[in-house]
Parts: structure tokens; sequence; C-alpha cells
């Protein structure tokens, strides 16, 4: 391959954290869900990319889910949620944006940090696209960890999950990945009827974890 | 052509319970469910002991060797007799109308799935293939524990969910870097992915990424496994879900995510290069070991108290098998058959006891053994055994760890000692609560039906004052193999 | 002379082992009622006997080596060796003898329990985990026979478990147990490492002196723990009591004999030659278990509790004997370890039976009272004439008075210490007067608690009407303590016997033995020389007898025959009422003011009514558990704490939990990243 | 070995025959200091005989033990008297009990005694059981002690050997011995009920040990326990006599002159203790119940003293 289409790859995969932070640094709603559906366009791209490059038509199929599914269907499901719900409030975050954004970098220092000592043998790029995939991973976990609210968790997981499917793509000729991604999709799915169902079942007034969390097995 | 006795054994492995799934589906009557789930087990067990003695070809995906065909067993054995009682269990959840007959049959059908997926990630040669059935596992065990549909279940299961989903996706990871590792020296496609091959090569992989891999696996699978501080999952689980499920969890889908660790340990093994997972291992089996003794002693729910009970075995577990060597090893894995043994098996116990006495609160029970001669007679059994007295396996496991562990690095054995007995007087302060004091109740109990709680205890026993011979060779062999 | 091969021998005790446990599994089946539980004891008592046999004749037959018999079960990377050596078999001997007269006591007390199904299962099975210990020829069986006692006798202590405080002992007494088997675990890990194997034949190579110093200690903890030795005897006066008296009497009797037996063949046989200071520790923590004890006993009103305390001292008199060998093994005075050894394991066969006899009474008068505590009884001389009797020799043999076996074992732990000097060392020289002292001491305090314990319960007037109201018990409860009033008379009378019969014991663990006694003049003891010190219980007995009987006869010779019986004078002024009789509080009250104000922080005080008021004045005494207060109130403390920080983890928020995973990745990530 | 025997027999007789006759002493002495002239000598003795001859009152509820304990106690204390060599050593029966038998026997007296105080069941037997006991804690120990120091001496036990010794030349004076002695001096007075540990003489309940457990007593059993408490004292005082003053003691295998001379030397040594002993309890008052114990203390602490300087100076024998 030559280097521009590796250059193409890693930029795309940059683009992927630059977005993650995007969705970190976001307070409303909507805008969340707007945010979050770019990224899953750029995963989509990406993966259509590396689909082209490992000439793994497969592949196309991945990026097929996280563009419809991941892109569209998912934004529309929760925005009509978020609607139903009327949460369209201020997402209420437990630590404030700022240090949430320092910590991001930390985070995604550290993810370089620890890709450093791979053999060169992999060959810059992939080790970089690992990198940032971490970073993506990371920033994703940090999102769940930091916002107070289910569905704003949902979409830290998902972006948590775009940045598994970029180091799985990133991975040449790795098979399943399809099925994985496919797999994910369902486990997503899971996570939006559930919040669904929690609200229409009416037995927590609010999706807000905490009221989650009110009934205890047992009760302290 | 004729089928080779291995391919046939194994087909029937996983070829019972993914029936079964489907037909369980479509059977309304939950008798003859529950008949045929125990039937459906009974097959996947007598397939799974045939693999003991025949063993089909290793392909890319397959792989049947002594170590799994270890947790084969057990796991087929407990989820036979876990059928059986629950079959006794949910006619009393129908007329104490928990449960409608339509769950049932939901309930059947995951039932079976949920042991398909497990023979499924057992088997597996391809560690992509064990990640997915692993994760089939969890949701269907998600949807069982959500099953009573109460505030308290519908939370433990959305927190099994979410947590166990996080796992999920660190593990996807840790396989992901595994696969790049393995690619540049096995080439590109299934065979970088094969387990067999990557073990055989790991030597030559880049120490980095196994590192870096590793870490994942080990919060991964470290969270199905329920070790601190990724567990948070498990008691509510445990304690909100149809008792069954808790055993099968506590017996089963504990040891396969164990298991599915100790494959990611032989390959960092492989390679010399890379960080020791052993000192890993040890540490988070240390510590989950000593804060579920302590979290024991305030335990007001007693399904949650043993619950807490199996992590800390798991813990005792992985540190075994963190330690390493033949003879830890050997603990670590009769330790394993035992727990799941015992353990199930006394969840059985609680799930009779919270049906009899109407509640889970531990301040509300006693005097089992005067209400209920025989079941409270078995609890105390059963605890006693699971503390690790003799004359029952567990004892003898820890004797070997703790033997063995003393005569290597005797500050770590006092560590491991000091939690024991933690855990030991916690079990016991609840269990003179539980099983003795005055109480006016009598409850009526046909014997038949703690047949299997009775048995497993029984063959425990026996485990512990007689292993035959083969098995002991056998066990050590896997030992040696777990290096 | 040779009875049999010594194979067959432990092939028999093996097989009288097994016999008892299928006794157990039988009594599980039949028992019902009091019927089958005085068959299952009557089989125990018979099983017993048979056992006691074997183990004497073991004793006495001369053999090379140990016959070991292999069983093919057990560690699965082992072989179970069970086998009798003379040490083993001289406690075989012990436990049995008193076992087999405890289960002829059961056969009738017995037939009481309100739910014999909760007793007689666990009872077999108790006295076969004993044995297993005995028999024990690898660290396994040894285990395993070590918590199956454990376990039967725990069943046994909740056995009554209505009542809170018995299940209050019961799980200190399981806990305690267990971790005092843990850490022989650590002890016999070290040995199988050193040695290469958990069979003992492997083990005793394995003469490390650093290995040795840390099995010593382990040891002390593991056995100490279940022998209670201050300050690990927390459990012993709570479990003792709780349990069925014919059992109380097996725990404090035997299965602190077995501990001992653990002990000694840890610490004697399996360590290896010993270092010269590693007597002091179990001398010094010997003294003070003795002294405490027998304190603790003194300020108890609770006639079980009593003798469970004094059980405690007991065995702080055996250690005392038992670190003297130690310290004569180290260097090399081989004679004066035997006689130390042989004082000590003749105190066990001593306390083993006054001990058990004391159980069976208090048994005896709870059964007929059903009080337990001294200051409600009294009188009982009169209603319980034969118990009183049979309790009288008790008290007399366990405050170590002549004639009396309490005593010889007491006299020849005086002549052992009185050979310290000849120690190299100054440590111990200095060291084993004061706990001879102590040893002293604490014989002259236990006369004191016995006088009180025999004095409030038996003499004087019934302090209230369950007393007065008493009944001689069965003839086989009866049977049974006479039996063991007469073996403390017979074992303070001829000692001789009881020496030469463990002599091989000394051989084989000091490669010394006292010269036989059974060939003296008169059938007198001399331990070292007979100008140095010498004693003849028999002579001594009968002088007494028949200086008694001669002084009786000239004084009803010549003296006046007349005799009236009338009402006690008391200086002129007696009252009626049993209230204004000394209570066992006030007969203690002198020892508490000299011991107890600094031992157990104990105080009085008097409130008295206002001039002119009419109301009673109250007399309030405090005392303190101050062991209980400094050893195990802080580990509580310590456990509430932990468990109260850490419960709140059970109730945190799954985003609480998901930012502990998170943490937990990112610091394994920084581990690695910064790894190199 | 017929010689030990009638030696053995003969001591026996004589030391019943004298205690009596001490007692009477020391009562005369002490009578004479205190510018009385006192009752005979021989009182005791008659004492004795009127007792015998007295009608016995029993109480009501006295058991059998309360009328068998005064024999018992009576052969006790007069087995352990006869042990103590008083004109002879080597007695036959010397080699069947040493230092710490008769230590053990007059602990046997005690617990029956203090048990048969218990047995009526009045306050006063009571507080003198439970006193008696309290100051046998610290008595009994010191004697030991005592005991220690002397046996490891003479390297020995045995009061024969001992005694032996101290006449010997091996002996030396040593501060170990003093020490030893005065702890003796002390347990000896403690053991006797006397002034300042407890008055003989006292009828004043409160203050009173000995004579509160026999206060039930009567007739033939009081007159067996006194002439067990004559005997005790005999026994204490022949115990000093013997260790301490062996001089003219005759040795066993001597002939009848020197047991002559032994017997005279013993009398004598009998007569100055005695006296000296009054002399002590007319100098000093008795003392309160709760100091008794720093008083016996001190002897125990005297004793451990000894015994300890002795451990450590000493080279084994």
């Amino acid at each position: 391959m030559t280097g521009l289409d590796t250059d193409i790859a890693h930029l795309l995969a940059g683009a992927m954290v630059l977005v993650s932070f995007l969705l970190l640094y976001q307070d409303r709603m909507f805008a969340l869900l707007n945010v979050f559906a770019v990224h899953a366009c750029v995963l989509a791209f990406s993966v259509g990319w590396q689909a082209y490059l490992q000439r793994a038509p497969h592949l196309f199929i991945t990026a097929l889910i996280a563009l419809l599914f991941k892109g569209v269907a998912i934004p529309v499901a929760l925005h009509r949620i978020v609607v139903r719900l009327g949460i369209h409030r201020e997402i209420e975050t437990v630590v404030s944006i700022g240090p949430t954004m320092l910590f991001g970098i930390v985070l995604v220092g550290l993810s370089i940090v620890v890709m450093l000592p791979l053999t060169q043998a992999e060959g810059a790029f992939v080790r970089e696209d690992l990198a940032f995939a971490l970073a993506v991973v990371l920033l994703g976990f940090l999102m769940m960890v930091t916002r107070g609210n289910a569905v704003s968790q949902v979409i830290g997981f998902m972006s948590l999950e775009n940045g598994l499917v970029l180091a799985a793509t990133g991975a040449r000729g790795m098979p399943l990945v399809v099925e994985i991604s496919v797999g994910f999709s369902v486990l997503i799915a899971f996570f939006v009827v559930g919040i669904f169902l929690f609200r229409i079942r009416e037995r927590f007034d609010t999706v807000d974890l905490r009221a989650l969390d009110m009934s205890r097995g047992e009760s302290a | 052509m004729s089928l080779a006795p291995g391919m046939a054994a194994l087909i029937g492995l996983l070829g019972a319970p993914a029936l079964g799934a489907l037909v369980l589906v479509a059977t309304r009557n939950y008798r003859l469910g529950a008949a045929l789930n125990v039937s459906f087990s009974a097959v996947t067990l007598l397939s799974a002991a045939m693999l003991y003695w025949y063993r089909p070809e290793p392909t890319l995906y397959l792989l049947v060797d002594d170590v799994n065909t270890v947790f084969l067993i057990v796991g087929a054995l407990v989820g036979l007799s876990t059928s059986a009682f629950s079959a006794g269990y949910i006619a009393h959840e129908l007329q104490a109308r928990r449960l409608r007959p339509r769950d049932l049959r939901f309930y059947h059908a995951l039932y079976q799935l949920l042991m398909f997926a497990m023979n499924v990630a057992l088997v597996s040669n391809n560690i992509g293939l064990m990640w997915v059935a692993i994760e089939v596992a969890t949701l269907t065990t998600v949807v069982m524990v959500g099953i009573y549909r109460t505030n308290a279940a519908l939370e433990a299961a959305w927190k099994y969910f979410i947590l166990g989903s996080v796992g999920i996706a660190l593990a996807l990871f840790g396989t992901i870097l595994v696969y790049l590792a393995a690619e540049e020296h096995l080439g590109q496609g299934t065979a970088a992915m094969a387990w067999s091959r990557i073990a055989a090569h790991s030597a030559s992989f880049d120490p980095a990424l196994l590192n870096l891999s590793f870490i994942f696996l080990l919060l991964g699978y470290g969270t199905k496994v329920g070790l601190v501080p990724v567990h948070a999952w498990l008691p509510d689980a445990h304690a909100e879900g149809p008792t069954p499920i808790s055993a099968v969890l506590s017996g089963l889908l504990l040891n396969v995510a164990l298991f599915a660790l100790l494959r990611f340990k032989l390959i960092m093994a492989g390679n010399s290069a890379v960080i020791a997972p052993g000192p890993m291992m040890v540490s988070m089996g240390l510590l989950s070991l000593g804060f579920a003794g302590f979290m024991i002693f305030r335990r007001r729910d007693i399904k949650r108290m043993f619950a807490y009970s199996s992590i800390e075995h798991m813990g005792i577990i992985t540190m075994a098998f963190g330690l390493g060597g033949p003879l830890a090893n050997f603990a670590g894995l009769l330790h394993m058959a035992m727990h799941s043994l015992t353990k199930s098996s006394i969840f059985f116990g609680v799930g009779y006891i919270s049906q009899l006495e109407g509640t889970q609160q531990i301040a509300d029970i006693r005097g089992l053994t005067q209400s209920a001669p025989l079941l409270g007679w078995l609890l105390v059994v059963g605890v006693i055994a699971i503390a690790g007295l003799p004359p029952f396996g567990v004892f003898t496991s820890e004797f070997l760890l703790v033997t063995s562990t003393f005569s290597r690095i005797p500050w770590l054995a006092m560590l491991l000692g000091l939690g024991l007995i933690v855990a030991f007087s916690a079990m016991m302060l609840r269990l003179h609560g539980l099983a003795f004091g005055a109480t006016d109740q009598r409850f009526a109990l046909p014997a038949y039906r703690l047949a299997p709680m009775a048995l497993q205890l029984a063959l425990v026993a026996a485990a512990g004052i007689y292993l035959p011979g083969p098995v002991v060779t056998w066990f050590r062999h896997v030992a040696s193999l777990l290096g | 002379m040779t009875l049999a091969s010594p194979l067959l021998l432990n092939q028999l005790t093996a097989s009288g082992v097994a016999a008892l446990l299928t006794l157990a599994a039988l009594a599980i089946l039949t028992v019902r009622g009091p019927r089958g539980s005085q068959l299952i004891y009557g089989a125990c008592a018979l099983i017993c006997a048979a056992l006691a046999c074997l183990g004497l004749c073991s004793l006495f037959s001369p053999r090379a080596g140990i016959a070991i018999v292999e069983l093919p079960v057990g560690l699965p990377l082992g072989r179970t060796q069970l086998g009798l050596d003379p040490l083993s078999a001289a406690f075989v001997a012990i436990i049995n003898i008193a076992a087999a007269i405890v289960s002829g006591y059961a056969v009738g007390y017995g037939t009481h329990a309100s739910e014999p199904r909760r007793v007689v299962p666990f009872y077999p099975a108790f006295i076969a985990g004993m044995n297993l210990v005995l028999l024990a020829q690898d660290a396994f069986s040894f285990l395993v026979g070590w918590e199956a006692m454990s376990l039967a006798s725990w069943a046994l202590v909740v056995s009554d478990h209505h009542s809170a405080e018995n299940r209050r002992a019961g799980l200190i007494y399981i806990v305690m147990a267990t971790a005092g088997a843990l850490t022989l675990l650590f002890a016999f890990g070290l040995l199988a490492a050193h040695g290469g194997g958990y069979a003992f034949s492997e083990m005793r190579p394995a003469t490390n002196s650093a290995v040795g110093a840390a099995v010593l200690f382990l040891a002390l903890i593991g056995a100490g723990s279940k022998a209670g030795l201050v300050p690990l005897h927390a459990w012993l006066p709570l479990a003792h009591p709780a349990a069925p008296s014919h059992v109380s009497a097996l725990m404090s009797g035997v299965m602190t004999k077995v501990a001992v037996y653990g002990f000694v063949r840890i610490v004697f046989d399996l360590a290896g030659p010993p270092a010269w200071w590693w007597n002091i520790p179990v001398l010094i923590i010997a003294g003070l278990t003795a002294f405490l004890g027998v304190l603790y006993a003194l300020m108890e009103h609770d006639l079980k509790r009593l003798l469970a305390y004094h059980t405690v001292e007991n065995i702080g008199i055996i250690f005392i004997g038992l670190g003297l060998a130690l310290a004569f093994r180290a260097s090399g005075l081989g004679a004066a370890g035997a006689l130390a050894l042989v004082a000590a394991i003749f105190h066990v066969l001593n306390h083993s039976l006054f001990k058990s006899l004391l159980f069976l009474g208090s048994g005896a008068v709870l059964n007929a009272t059903g009080e337990r505590d001294m200051e409600h009884l009294g009188g009982l001389i009169h209603r319980m004439p034969v118990t009183a009797v049979a309790f009288l020799c008790g008290c007399i043999a366990i405050s170590a008075l002549p004639p009396f076996n309490g005593f010889a074992s007491e006299w020849l732990t005086f002549q052992a210490i009185l050979l310290s000097p000849q120690l190299p060392q100054w440590i111990p020289r200095l060291l084993i007067p004061a706990v001879g002292a102590t040893l002293a001491c604490s014989a002259a305090l236990a006369a004191t608690c016995f006088v009180k314990a025999f004095g409030i319960t038996f003499l004087g007037r019934p302090r209230a009407t369950a007393a007065a109201a008493a009944r001689e018990t069965d003839r086989w409860s009866l049977t049974a303590m006479l039996i063991f009033a007469i073996l403390c008379l017979l074992a303070g009378v001829v000692p001789g016997a009881v020496m030469d019969a463990l002599a091989p014991v000394s051989k084989m663990l000091l490669g010394a033995q006292l010269a036989p006694q059974l060939t003296q003049p008169w059938l007198r003891i001399v331990p070292i020389a007979p100008e140095r010190s010498a004693y003849n219980g028999l002579l001594v007995f009968a002088m007494i007898v028949i200086a008694a009987a001669a002084t009786a006869f000239v004084v009803r010779r010549f003296a006046s025959h007349a005799m009236r019986r009338s009402p006690a004078w008391d200086c002129g002024f007696p009252d009626a009422s049993p209230a204004t009789e000394y209570t066992a509080g006030s007969f203690a009250q002198p020892i508490r003011r000299v011991f107890g104000s600094v031992v157990f922080r104990a105080q009085e005080r008097v409130e008295m009514p206002k001039p002119g008021d009419t109301g009673a004045a109250r007399a309030y005494v405090e005392i303190h558990d101050t062991l209980w207060e400094a050893f195990y109130a802080p580990v509580i403390r310590v456990v509430e704490a932990i468990t109260e920080r850490l419960n709140r983890l059970q109730f945190l928020t799954i985003r609480n939990y998901l930012t502990i995973v998170f943490a937990a990745l990112v610091l394994l990530l920084i581990v690695v990243g910064t790894g190199r | 070995m017929m010689r030990n025997w009638l030696t053995q027999l003969a001591q026996a007789v004589l030391v019943l025959g004298l205690a009596p006759l001490l007692s009477g002493v020391t009562r005369k002495i002490k009578a004479r200091l205190l510018r009385r002239r006192g009752p005979s000598v021989i009182q005791p003795y008659r004492d004795l005989l009127k007792l015998i001859r007295k009608e016995t009152v029993v109480a009501e509820n006295a058991s059998w033990l309360y009328r068998l304990a005064p024999y018992l106690i009576f052969a006790a204390t007069w087995v352990a008297a006869t042990l103590v060599p008083t004109f002879a050593t080597g007695l036959w029966f010397g080699a069947a009990a040493d230092l710490i038998v008769i230590v053990a026997l007059l602990g046997t007296a005690r617990f029956l005694l203090a048990l048969a105080g218990l047995d009526v069941g009045t306050s006063f037997g009571g507080i003198g059981s439970s006193r008696e006991m309290m100051f046998a804690t610290l008595a009994e120990p010191a004697m030991l002690m005592v005991v220690f120091t002397l046996a490891l001496f003479a390297g020995s036990t045995e009061l024969s050997s001992i005694s032996a010794y101290m006449t010997g030349a091996g002996v030396v004076l040593s501060i170990s011995l003093a020490l030893a002695l005065v702890a003796l001096i002390i347990v000896s007075i403690g053991e006797n009920a006397r002034i300042p540990v407890d008055n003989p003489a006292t009828h004043l309940e409160l203050t009173m040990v000995h004579e509160a457990m026999i206060l039930e007593y009567s007739g033939r059993h009081l007159a067996v326990i006194e002439a067990a408490a004559f005997l005790k004292l005999l026994l204490y005082l022949s115990l000093i006599a013997c260790v301490f003053t062996p001089w003219g003691t005759a040795s066993a295998a001597a002939g009848a002159v020197s047991y002559g001379v032994g017997f005279a030397a013993y009398l004598i040594k009998l007569g100055v203790l005695a006296f000296l002993l009054v002399l002590f309890e007319t100098a000093i008052a008795k003392m309160r119940v709760f100091r008794v114990p720093d008083f016996l203390g001190v002897a125990l602490m005297l004793g451990l003293l000894a015994t300890i300087l002795l451990f450590v100076s000493k080279v084994s024998r």
C-alpha cells in the first residue's frame, strides 16, 4: 500500500479521537446525539477505507452497520426517547467539562505511551492506529464514568465500542469482525431497549442511574 | 460413513443444548419443559463424559484437550443436577405466582442456550469464537436474572448488563491485541486466532502487545469471574435471580470465564519477555479473598452472602493458578471442581430455605436444623464443606494450597490463611444464626427433592476422602499443562 | 513381653477407629430415644476399652521401627499412613481408658438428653477423631483427625442450641479451633517442604534449626490454642461447660491431651533437635497459664466453668514439664529430660483421670439439681453421698495432695525443677526457679479452689430448694465415677508402674529413660538416686490409714461414747437461714483482695442505706476478664471497623462501580506503560 | 534395718508424747514473760483427757466428713511429724518420703480441716476456712522455696541427707541459708496460727482463723484436732532444729550412747526454739487479716530469692 493510503487511514483514526473529545465537550443532549452520529460516520468511513485497503469486502458490511445503525437508527431512537422522557435539559455531569477534557488528554497521552514499546516490525502506522483506538476506547469509558445520565452513558459506551471496531478493522485480516460488530449492535439494542423498557414500565420515574440504584437488594 | 466417537460426543455436547433451546421455546407445558430440560442436560453430561475417553480431532475452531474436559464434565454435571433441582423449584415459584408459565418457556429455553454457549466457550479453539460465546452466555444470564421483573431483580440485571458489557468490550480489545501479536507471525486470518497455534508460538510474539492484551483480558474476563474490584455485578445477580441461576452462575459461568483467563495465561506463560501474569492474578485473587471475607460479615441476604463466598473461592482459585507449579495448579483445579459442586448444592438448599421461609433475610431465618432437620443439617454440611473442613474435597485443595504456598512464600500463605479465617468466621457467624436457635416452625419438605443437594455433597465428601487414581493422574497431567 | 505383631496391633487399632465411625453413622440412622443411645454408648465403652488394651499392648511390645498401615485413601498426592509408636501408643491408652469409663457413665447419663439425635451420633465420631490424630503418621490424616475432633465436639457444644450462650461458645470455639489447625497446617507445610513429603517419616530428617524454631512457635500456637494455653484459652471455659457433661469430661479430660500429644509429636519428634532457648517461651507461657488458670477458676461460681479453668491450669503444669524436658534435652541431659517428660505425661494421665471424674460429678449434680451455679447448691453430701465421695477424691487428687495421683506427678515435676542447676545457660537457671514458685503457688491456689468447690457444693446447708430436693444419680454414673476415683488413688499409690510404662516414650523421644521403678523396694519411686529423693505413695497411704485407724480405735476405746446432735452453736447466735452461710463469692473474697485487684482489676463497692433507712445494704463486686479485653476485644473491634468501611462498597451506584473498573484499568495501563 | 524400724517407731511415739508438753512449755514461758504464773506444763495432757471424757456434741446437719476429718487430720500430721528426724537421722521411713511430701501431708491436713470448717454451714466456719486457705496459698509456696534452697544445698530433698550435709564439712555460711531460715520461721509462725498471724488463745470471733474452723467441734473430735495442732508445732520446731542446728543428732548406725546424746540435744533445741518463739510472740502485736498476706509474701519472696541466688551461684551437684 502506498504511504497516502495509510495516511488517510491514519487521518480517519485521528479524526475519531477528535470527535470523541467533542463528545466529551457536549453539554446538550441533542448536540450530543448529533456529534455521536458524526462519530459513527467517521468510523464508517475509516472502516470502509480499511475494507478497500485490505481488499476485504466483508468489512463493508461492518461499515454499513456503523453508518446505518449507529449513524442513523440509534441517534434517531435516542432522540425520540429523549423527547419522550423529557430529559432534553442539560446533561448533568458528575465531573465538570474542563477537568474531564484535561483527563481525556492525559488518557490519550497514556494510550500513546503504552503503545510506544511496540516493536517496529508492526509498522508505525498500525501502532499509532492502535494508540488512537485505545484512546477512543478510554475516552468512551471516561464518558460513561463522568456522565450521570443513562442516554449519555449509552453514547459513551457506543463510542467506546466504536474504538473497538476501529481497532478490529485496523488489525489486518482479522476474522469475525463482522460477527463481532453485529454482536455489539445487538448489545446496544439491548441497552437502548432497556432504557426504553424501564421508562414505559414506569418503574423508575427517571433513567438517571442514581434513581435506578434506589431499590437495593439490601437497603443499607 | 461412520462417525468417530469423539466427533459424536462433541456433536452431542453442542447439539443437545442447541436443539434443546429450540425445542423448549416451542413447549408450552412447563412440566414437560422441565422434564425435557433435565433430559437434554443428561445427554450433554453423557457426551461430556464420553469426551474423557474419546477426543475429536482439533480444528482451528474447536479443540478438546485434557484441560477443558475437566471444566466440561464438571459443568455438565452441575448443569444436570441444577436442571433437576429447578424442576422442583419453579413449580413452587408458579404456585407462589412469582413466575408465569410463559416465563418458564423462556426460562427453559434460555437455560439450554446458556449451556450451549458455555460449552462452545469451553471447546472453542478460536479466541474470537470464545469471546462471542461468553458474550452470549452473559446476555442470557442477564435476561434470566431479571426474570422476576421486580425492582430489585431489574436493577440487578441492569447492573449486571452494564458492567458485563463493559467487561466484554475490554475482553474484546484484549483479544484484538492478541490477534495483532499473533498475526505477524502466523499470518492473517483464522490461523492467528487459533489458541493452540498462538500458545505454541507465543514465544516469538511482541511482549509489549501481550502485556497490554493481558491487562484488558484480565479485567474483561475477570469481570465475569467476579474478581475484586470488577465483581460488583455478582452479588446482586446471585441474590435477585432465580436460585437455579445463582447455582449455575456460581457453579459454571464463573469457571468458564476463569477458563478463558487460564487460556490467555498460558499464552503469556509461553513468552519469557512479558511481565509475569502470575503476580497480577495472585494479587487480584488475594484481594477478592480478603474483601469477600469481610463483606460476608454484614450480609443480611442469604443468597448474597453465598455469592460473596463464591467471590472468595474464585479468588482462592485464581490465586492458586496465579502461583502456578504442579502442586498449586492441582490444588486450584481440585478447588474449582469442588467449589462448583459444593456451592451449587448450597444454593439448592438456599433456594428451598427461601421458599419455605418466604424470605431471604438471614435475620428472619433461624433454627433450620429444628424446623427442617434434613435441609438444615445439609446446609450445615454444605457450609462446613465450603469452609474447607474435612472430610470434604475443599479441605484437600486448601491443604495442598496452603502447605505448598507456605513452603514457597510464607508471608503470602499468611495472608491467605488470614483471609480464609476471616471468611470462615463470617460464614460460621451466619450459620449459627441460620441453623440453630429456638423456633416453633415445622416445614415438611419431601426428602427426594433434596436428592441433588445430598448427592453433590456426598460426591464432595467422597472426593475428600478418596480421589480415584485415574482422576488424580488426569488432574496432575492438567496441572502440568497449566505450567 | 510381645503379645502380637505391631502391625497387627496397628491394624486392629485402625479398625477400632473405623468401628467408632460406623457407630456414628449407625447412630444417625437408628437413635430415636434413650434405649438406642444407651446401646450406642455401651458399644463406645467396649470399643474404647479394646482400644485402650491395644494401646497398652503396643506400648509394651518391643519394636524396631514402626509398622505402618497404609491406606489408599486420603491425600491425592500421598497415602494415608497409620501406626502406633510408643508416644502415640501411650496416648491411645491414656485417652481411651478415660473415654471408656466416660462412655460407661454416659450409658446412664445420656438418657437424660432432650434431643439425643443432636448428641449421640457425634459422640463416637468425636472419639474416633481423637484416635485418628494419635494413629496418624502423616500430616494430612493428622489434620483430618484434628479437624474431625474439633467439628464433632463443636456439634456437641451447640447440641443444646436454644441458649444463645451456647451458640456463642460454639462460634468462638470453632473459629479458634480452625485458626489453630491453620497454624498447624503452616507448620506441616514447612516440615513437608524441607522433608519432601507429608509423611512424618519423610519430615523427620528435616533438621534445620531455623525451620525448627518456626515450627516450635507455630506448634505452640496451633496445639496450644487447642490445649488452652493462655492467652489462647478463651474458647475453653466457654465451650467445655456448654456441652453435655459427659462430653465436657471428654473435651476437658481427653481432647486437651490430644492437643498436648500434637505439641509433643511436632516439637519433640518432628522439629529436630531443640536449640537451647526453645524452653524459654514454653516455660514462660506455661507458668502464666498455670497461675492465671487457677486464679480465673477461683473467681468462677459456675461449677463447670471452674473445672474448665482448672483444665487451663493443669495444661500449664503439663507444659512446664515439657518445657523442662526441652531444656534438658537441648543441653544433652538425657536422664533429667526423661524425668521431666515422664512427669509431664504422667500428669497428662492424672489430669485425664481426675478432671473427667470431676466433670462427671458436676454432671451428676447438674442432673440432680438442674444447677451449675454453686451459689444455689450446698449440702449435697447428705443427698448424694456416693457422688460426694467420688468428687472429694477428685478434689484431693487435683489439689496435688498425697496420697492421690496429682501429687505424684507434681512431685516428679518438682524433682525435675531441682535438677535445673545442671543447665549451662543462665536464663533458664534464673527462669526455672521462678516457674517452680509459680507451680507451687498454683498448687496451693488449686487446693483453695477445690475447698471452695467441694465445700460450697456438697457441704453446708442447701442454698436453694433444687439442692434440697436433689437425688442420688443412677448406678452407671456412680460406678463410672467410683472407678475413676479408684484409678486416681491407684496411680497415686503405685506411681512406679506408670513411670515404667512411660519409659519407652522417653526412650523414643530423648533416647534416655529412667531406671526401672517397680524393682525398687516397697514400690517406692526413685527418679534419680535414693539418697537424693524418693517417694513411696503406698507407704504414705498405708501409714495414714493405719495411724487414723489406730487413733480412732484408741479414742473410741478410752473416750466416752456419749454423742448428741444439736443445732450448730455458731458462737451462740446460730441463724437458721442458709443465706448467712459462706458463699462461693465470699469464700474467694480474700484471694480476690490479694491477687484479684491486680489481675482482674477487681473492685468491691458497698452501698450503705442512709441512717434510719431500713433498706438493705448492697455489695457489688466488679471483675474484668483482662485477658479477653487485652487480646480479643481489640481484634473484634478492628474487624467491625473494617467491615463497616468496606460494607459501603455494597451500596454504590453503577456509575461508581464503572469508575472503579475504569480506575483499575488506568492503573494497570500505567503500571505496564511505566513498566520498564 | 531392724534398728531403723525401732528408731522410727520410737520417734513416732516420742513426737506424740512430746507434742502436748511442748505446747505446755510455750504457754508456761509466755505466762512467765507476761508476769503470770500460768498453768502447769502438763496442762495440755489434762485438757486432752478431759475432752476425751466429755460428751461429744455434733451439729445437726454435720455429715460423715465432719466426724471422719479429725482422725484423718491427726493421722496426716502425725505421719508428717514422724518423718522429721528428731534425735537420730536415717529413719527407715525417711527413705520413703522427703521434705516435699511432709509439706504436702500438712497440706492434706489443712485441706480436710478447711472442709470440716465448711461442713456445718455456719458463717464462722466459712470465715476460718477461707482465711486459712488464703494464708496457705502464700505459706505453702514459701515453704517449698525453702525446701528448694535446702535441696539445692544438699543435693537432696531427703531430710536425713540434708541434716547430714549440714553437719558435714561442705557446709558454708551462705546468705541463701539465712534467707531460707527467716522464711522458714515466718512460715512456721503462720502455719501454727501464732501471733502475729493468728492468736491461738483468742475467742474473739472476727479475729480468729484456726479457732473459727474448729468452732463447732467438741469432745473427742476436738481432742484429736488439738493433738494434731500440738504435733504441728512440734513438727516445725524440730524441722528447724534438724536442719539448721543438726549438732548432736545421732546418725543412723550410731550406738545407744549417741542416741542418748541426740535425745538430750533435741530437748535442749526444742526448749530454746520454744523460748525464742514465745519471745517473738510477746514482742509484737497481732496483725489485721489483710496485713498477713504481706507478712507471708515476704517469706515467699525471701524463699524465692534464696533459691535464685543458689541457682545462679551454684554449680550443680
